[in-house]
C-alpha cells in the first residue's frame, strides 16, 4: 500500500471519529437529536481498510455499528447524517435511522441491527454473484457477540460449501453487548470457528489499517479465483460503551487507556510521519477539511424537512 | 385441460418460470435430489432438467435458506426457496419477518426483494405437531409480505406463476394432502392475480369464507346442505394478504351470514380478521352472528382418531350454518 | 403503597420470587451485567443479589436460551428468561412454539415446562422495526403457551408472580415505555390470577377492549369523552391466552358497542379474535358495527414524526367511538 | 467391558434391530400400520453403547430415529410399539406417535423431530444438575445433518462456556436426507467443530458398540468431574432409506453392501465368539427371546385401544 493510500485510510478514519464524535455530542441533547447513538470510534481501522480494498460493485452488509462501514464505502456523509436525524432527506427517507441505514448506490444493501441476521443474507447476495458470474464480492460485517448466534453457523457451512465469494468480518471488540469474550464463548479467537466449515480463517490487528486493507485484498484475490470464502477476524476495542447510554461500569478504565494508547488514527498517522512523508500540518488540513464536511452534514440534517406522517406509509411493497 | 394434482402444479408453474426467466432459481432441503423420488413432489425432475447451478439442495439450516433468498433477491435473483414443513418455519421466521419483510421499507423503497418462499403444510399427514402446524397468520400479521394459500391445483400454477413474477416477498403455503389431489390445470402461460378471492360456489343463503384444503370441506357442506334447501355461498380467500375484502363484503352484503372455516387453531387464526372484517363492514348486512369453524386450540395429535378429531369438517361446518338459520 | 416503574415491578416480583423458590433462576443478555445500569432496568441488582448462579447472563443465542429455558424447567427448575426485544422472539420461536409449547402433549401429558420467557416490546422507543414489533398474536396462536401482557406496574407484579408459579409456560409481554411509567404496587407477595381481565374503568356506552400500553390512550380518550356525555367502559385484558371470554361478553351485553384497541399491526392482529368472539358470542346485543384501532400494516418507523403516526391514539379511539353513536 | 456386558450390547442391538425390522414390516401394510417409519438399521451400536454407559438418572434427549436410543435407555418395547400404533395405552396415548416419543420414566425427557431442535434443551436439563449440583449427565443424539443448524452452535456454544454436563452424540450416518455430508457441509469430521468451542472432540466408530460405551463413559467422567462437555462422533450407516417411503436411489449399492459388511451386530457376536465365551446357541437364544418380545409388543399394541377423540383435548395445559 502505497503513502497516498495511506494517506486516504487515515484521512478515513478522521472522518469517521469526528462523524461520530459529533454524534454523540449532538445526542446529549435530546432536542438535537433523541437516543442512544451506536458508534465505533476506536475501531475505525476495520471500516477503513475494509473499504478501502474494495470497488464501488463490491456488497457490504454490515450491522448496528455502521456508521464507519457505510463512509468507508462511499456513503456521503450528509445524506447519513439527515438520516440519523429521521428526516425526509436522509438516505432511507427516516424510515432506518442510526441503526439500519441501507445504501443500495454504494452497494451497502442491507444494515441489520437483528445481531447476526446479516450474514445468511451476504451468503445470498454472494451466490448471485456466483449464480451471474459477476466479479463483486460480498463484505459482511458483524461483532464477536454475533459469532454465537446460529445464523453465523448456518450461513458460513453453506458460504464454503459453495465455495461463494464472501469475506466475513468479525470486528472483534472483545465486548458484545457488557457480556466480556470470555463471558460470552470459550474460544480465544473467533477466527478458529472458520476450521468448523473448513474455511481458511485469518487473525488481523484490528487496529493497523494498512493490515486489514491488506488481508481484505488477499481475501478479494481469494474470492474471485473461486478459492473461496474467508474469515477474517480484526482484533479491536471499543472504547465507548456499547452505546451512548452505556456508563461502561464493567469494562475497566486501564484496559481502555491501555486501548486508546493503540488508536488507529495515532497509530497511523505516526508512521507516516516516522516514515517522513507525512507532516502535522497535513493532519491538520484533515481536521480542518473533516471539520467542515461534518458540520455541514450535521447543517443538511438539521434543516432538512421531517417526513410527512403519512409517509409512514409508503415503500412498503413495490 | 390437463389433470395435474397440486404439486405437479407446483412443478409445472416452477418449470415454466424457469424456463421463461434465466434469474429463477430454487433452493431448499431435497429440491433436488429428494428422498421421495415419486412423480408428485414439488420439485421433482427439475435438477435433470435445470441443472445444479439452478436447483440448489441446501444443508439443513432453515435461516440460511431463507437468507439466501433475502440476499440473492436484492442482487436481482428470483429465488424460490422451500421451507419443508410449516413448523420449520420457525427458525427462518427472523430472516423471514425481519429482513425480507422490512428491508425495502428500511431502505426506503430503494431496494427490494423478489423472493418466493414456498411453505408446505396441514394435518393429516400422520406425523404430528412437528410437521403439521398451520401458521398462515403468522406472516398474514407480518407487514412486507404477501401470503397465498392456494386450495386446486388450477389456482396453485396460476398463482405461483404470479408469486415468482411479483416484485415483492411472497409466501405461499401448499397443503400437504391437496398436494396429491388432482384437479384441471391449465397448460401454458396461465396466471391469476395475487390479491383476488374466488367465489368457487354462488350461494344465497349464507357466506362461508376459506382457503387452503378446507375448500373441500366447504363444498361437502355446501353439497349436503342444498339437498336441505339452504344455498351456501363458497369464497376461497387464496391470497390472504392483501386481502380481497371487496368479493368478502358483496357475499355477505347478499347472503346476510358468515362462517369462516379454516384449519388452523382457533384462537388467534385468520379467521378473526375476516370476522372483524365483515363484523366492522358489513355489520348491517349481518342476520346472525359470525361463525368460525376451526381446529381446536390443541398441537396436532398424531394418532389418527385423535387427528382426525382435530381436522375441521363439513359436520361441524353443516351443523353451524343451520345454527345460523 | 409503594410507587413504582412497571420496570421496578417487574424487578420486584423477580426478587421476590427468587428469594421465595431457589428453583427461580433468570438469564439472557445482560440480565446480569448489563448496558444499562439505572434502576429501572427489570433485572438490575439481581446479580449482585443472587450471584452469578441465579442470574445468568447468556451468548447472544436467541435459540439457545429458550431451549435452556426448556430442558431446565423439565428438570423441575423455574426459568425466566429474557428475550430483549420482540422482534428477536423469531430466533427463539423454534424453540418456544414448536418445544415449550408442544412438548407436555407429546409426552402424554407427563412432563411439564413451567418457564417464563420475558419479551420486551413496543413502538415510541425511536429504534425502527427491528426493535419494535409486537408480536403477540403469534404466541397467542401456539397452543400450550399462555400470554400475558400488564399494563400497569401493578398488573406487572401481580402477574409475574403468578407467571413464575403457573407449571405451564407463559410468554409475559413487557412494553418498553410502560418501564419507565410509575404506579402504585402493593407491597409483598400480590399476585394477580392469569386469564383474569380487568374492568379498568366501568361505562355504560361503548365498551373499548385493550391491553398493555394502549390502556393509556382508552384513558385519555375515555376522559375527553366523559365530557361530551359519552361513557366508555374499558377492558384490559391483561392475559390474552387464557382469554376472558366472560368479562368481554358481558361488559359489551351491557354497552352493546365494541372498539378494541391494539398497537400491533392491524391485519392479523389480536384484535380480530376479540371481534370474532364478540360478533359470535353477543351478536344480539351489538348496536353498532365493531371497530378496531390498530397501527397501520407496516413496520414500525424510525423518524419521530412517522413513528408517532404509527402508534395509535386517543384522536383516532374517539373518532372511532363517536362513529359508533 | 467384561463379556457379559459385551453381550447385553449385543442382544440390546439385537432386539432394536428386529423391533425395527418389524416396523418396517408392519408398515408395508397400510391396515396394520401407516405411514413412514424412520430406523436406525446399521446404526444401532450407537444405541446401544451409549445406553449401557447410562445410568437411569442419565438424561437423554433425542430425536427422529429415536427408537434404538429408548429402547437402550430401558424403555420397554410394548409401550413404544403402542406409541407407535397411535394407542391409548402408548408412552404418550398416542399423541407423539414414531417421531416424538417420550419416556421421562428413563429419563427420555424429549424427543424431537425439528432437526437440531434437542440440542439447546439438553443444554437446559445439563444445567439443571449443575444447578442443583447433581450427578447426573445429559446426552443428546443427534445426526450429521443437525449440525449445520443454527441451535447447534448456539448449544455448544452455551455448553462448552459453563462447562455443563452434556454429551454430545453426533451419529453420523453419511446422509442427512437425500444429501451426503459431502453435499451438506465441507468439513470431513464433524467432531472438529468441537474446536469451535474450546471443547473436546472425538471420533468413535459408531459400529463398534464396545467402543461408543467407552467413549461414553470416559465422557461421562469427564462430565462429572466438571471437565465440561464433549462432542462425539460416531461414524455409522444408514441401510435403509430416510424412512421406509425413501426408495434410496441416491445411494450407491456398493456403498451399501460395504456398511453391511461391517453389521455392528455381526462384528461384536464374530468378536464374542472368536474370544470363544459366545456360541451361535446363545445367539439363537436371544433371536428367540427377542422374537418374543416384538411379537409381544405388536400384540399389545394391536390389540390396544385406540384413544377417543375428545382426549385430544387433554394434556395441553397443566
Ligand atoms: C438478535 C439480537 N439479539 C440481541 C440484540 C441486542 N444487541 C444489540 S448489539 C448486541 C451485542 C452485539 O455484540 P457484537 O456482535 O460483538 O457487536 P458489537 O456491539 O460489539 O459491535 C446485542 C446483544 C440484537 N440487536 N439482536
Ligand atoms: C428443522 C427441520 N428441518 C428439516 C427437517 C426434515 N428432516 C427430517 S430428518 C432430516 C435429515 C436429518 O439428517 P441427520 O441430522 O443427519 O439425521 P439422520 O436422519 O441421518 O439420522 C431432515 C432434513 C426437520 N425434521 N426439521
Ligand atoms: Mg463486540
Ligand atoms: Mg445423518
Amino acid at each position: 500500500m502505497d503513502n497516498n493510500e495511506q494517506k486516504k485510510l487515515l484521512r478515513m478514519m478522521l472522518l469517521i471519529r469526528r462523524f461520530e464524535e459529533k454524534l454523540v455530542d449532538l445526542s446529549q441533547d435530546p432536542q438535537k437529536l433523541g437516543g442512544m447513538m451506536i458508534v465505533c470510534t476506536g475501531q475505525e481501522a476495520v471500516a477503513a481498510g475494509v473499504g478501502a480494498a474494495l470497488l464501488p460493485e463490491d456488497v457490504i452488509i454490515t450491522n448496528h455499528r455502521s456508521h464507519g462501514h457505510l463512509l468507508a464505502k462511499g456513503a456521503e456523509p450528509d445524506l447519513i447524517m439527515a438520516e440519523i436525524f429521521g428526516r425526509r432527506t436522509g438516505y432511507n427517507k427516516g424510515k432506518s435511522g442510526t441503526l439500519h441505514i441501507a445504501v443500495p448506490e454504494v452497494n451497502a444493501l442491507c444494515t441489520t441491527t437483528v445481531v447476526g441476521g446479516g450474514i445468511p443474507i451476504a451468503v445470498g447476495t454472494a451466490f448471485a454473484a456466483q449464480y451471474m458470474q459477476k466479479d463483486y464480492v460480498t463484505v459482511c460485517f458483524f461483532g464477536n457477540g454475533a459469532s454465537d448466534e446460529g445464523s453465523f453457523h448456518e450461513a458460513l457451512n453453506m458460504a464454503s460449501l459453495w465455495n461463494l465469494p464472501v469475506i466475513f468480518i468479525c470486528e472483534n471488540n472483545i465486548y458484545s453487548g457488557a457480556q466480556r469474550m470470555e463471558e460470552h464463548t470459550k474460544v480465544k479467537d473467533i477466527a478458529d470457528r472458520a476450521a468448523a466449515y473448513a474455511m481458511r480463517g485469518e487473525i488481523v490487528d484490528g487496529n493497523d489499517s494498512p493490515a486489514v486493507y491488506e488481508a481484505v485484498q488477499r481475501a478479494r484475490q481469494d474470492c474471485l479465483s473461486g478459492a473461496g470464502p474467508v474469515l477474517i477476524e480484526c482484533k479491536t476495542y471499543r472504547w465507548g460503551g456499547h452505546g451512548t447510554a452505556d456508563q461502561q461500569l464493567y469494562q475497566p478504565k486501564d484496559e481502555i487507556a491501555r486501548w486508546k494508547e493503540q488508536c488507529p488514527i495515532k497509530g497511523l498517522k505516526a508512521s507516516l510521519m516516522r516514515a517522513g512523508v507525512f507532516t502535522e500540518q497535513e493532519f491538520q488540513q484533515f481536521e480542518i477539511e473533516i471539520g467542515h464536511i461534518v458540520e455541514q452534514a450535521v447543517q443538511f440534517a438539521e434543516t432538512s424537512p421531517w417526513p410527512d406522517p403519512a409517509e409512514a406509509l409508503e415503500d412498503v411493497y413495490v | 385441460m390437463q389433470e395435474l394434482t397440486l404439486g405437479q402444479a407446483v412443478n409445472q408453474a416452477l418449470r415454466e418460470e424457469m424456463s421463461r426467466d434465466e434469474r429463477v432459481f430454487i433452493a431448499g432441503e431435497g429440491v433436488g435430489v429428494s428422498i421421495h423420488s415419486g412423480p408428485y413432489g414439488a420439485t421433482n425432475g427439475l435438477l435433470e432438467e435445470f441443472g445444479p447451478r439452478r436447483v440448489k439442495d441446501t444443508p439443513v439450516s432453515e435461516a440460511g435458506i431463507a437468507g439466501l433468498a433475502v440476499g440473492a433477491s436484492v442482487m436481482g435473483l428470483l429465488p424460490v426457496v422451500e421451507i419443508m414443513f410449516n413448523p420449520f418455519f420457525t427458525i427462518a421466521a427472523d430472516q423471514i419477518v425481519n429482513h425480507a419483510a422490512k428491508l425495502r421499507y428500511l431502505s426506503g423503497g430503494k431496494s427490494k426483494f423478489p423472493l418466493v418462499v414456498r411453505v408446505k403444510t396441514g394435518a393429516g399427514i400422520g406425523a404430528g405437531c412437528q410437521h403439521s402446524h398451520n401458521l398462515e397468520a403468522w406472516v398474514a400479521h407480518s407487514p412486507g409480505l404477501k401470503v397465498v394459500m392456494p386450495s386446486t391445483p388450477a389456482d396453485a400454477k396460476g398463482l405461483l406463476k404470479s408469486a415468482i413474477r411479483d416484485e415483492n416477498p411472497v409466501i405461499f403455503i401448499e397443503d400437504m394432502i391437496l398436494h396429491f389431489v388432482p384437479g384441471s390445470v391449465p397448460e401454458g402461460d396461465y396466471t391469476i392475480p395475487i390479491g383476488v378471492a374466488d367465489i368457487k360456489k354462488p350461494g344465497r343463503d349464507v357466506t362461508v369464507v376459506t382457503w387452503s384444503k378446507m375448500l373441500g370441506a366447504a363444498f361437502k357442506a355446501a353439497g349436503q346442505l342444498e339437498q336441505e334447501g339452504i344455498s351456501v355461498e363458497i369464497v376461497d380467500l387464496r391470497t390472504l394478504v392483501p386481502l380481497d375484502e371487496a368479493t368478502i363484503l358483496e357475499s355477505v352484503e347478499k347472503t346476510g351470514r358468515l362462517v369462516v372455516l379454516h384449519e388452523a387453531t382457533r384462537t388467534g387464526g385468520f379467521g378473526g380478521e375476516i370476522a372483524a372484517l365483515v363484523a366492522e363492514k358489513a355489520f348491517d348486512a349481518l342476520k346472525a352472528p359470525i361463525k368460525r369453524i376451526t381446529a381446536p386450540d390443541i398441537p396436532v395429535p398424531f394418532s389418527k382418531p385423535l387427528e382426525d378429531f382435530y381436522i375441521p369438517n363439513e359436520s361441524s361446518l353443516m351443523e353451524a350454518i343451520r345454527g345460523l338459520l
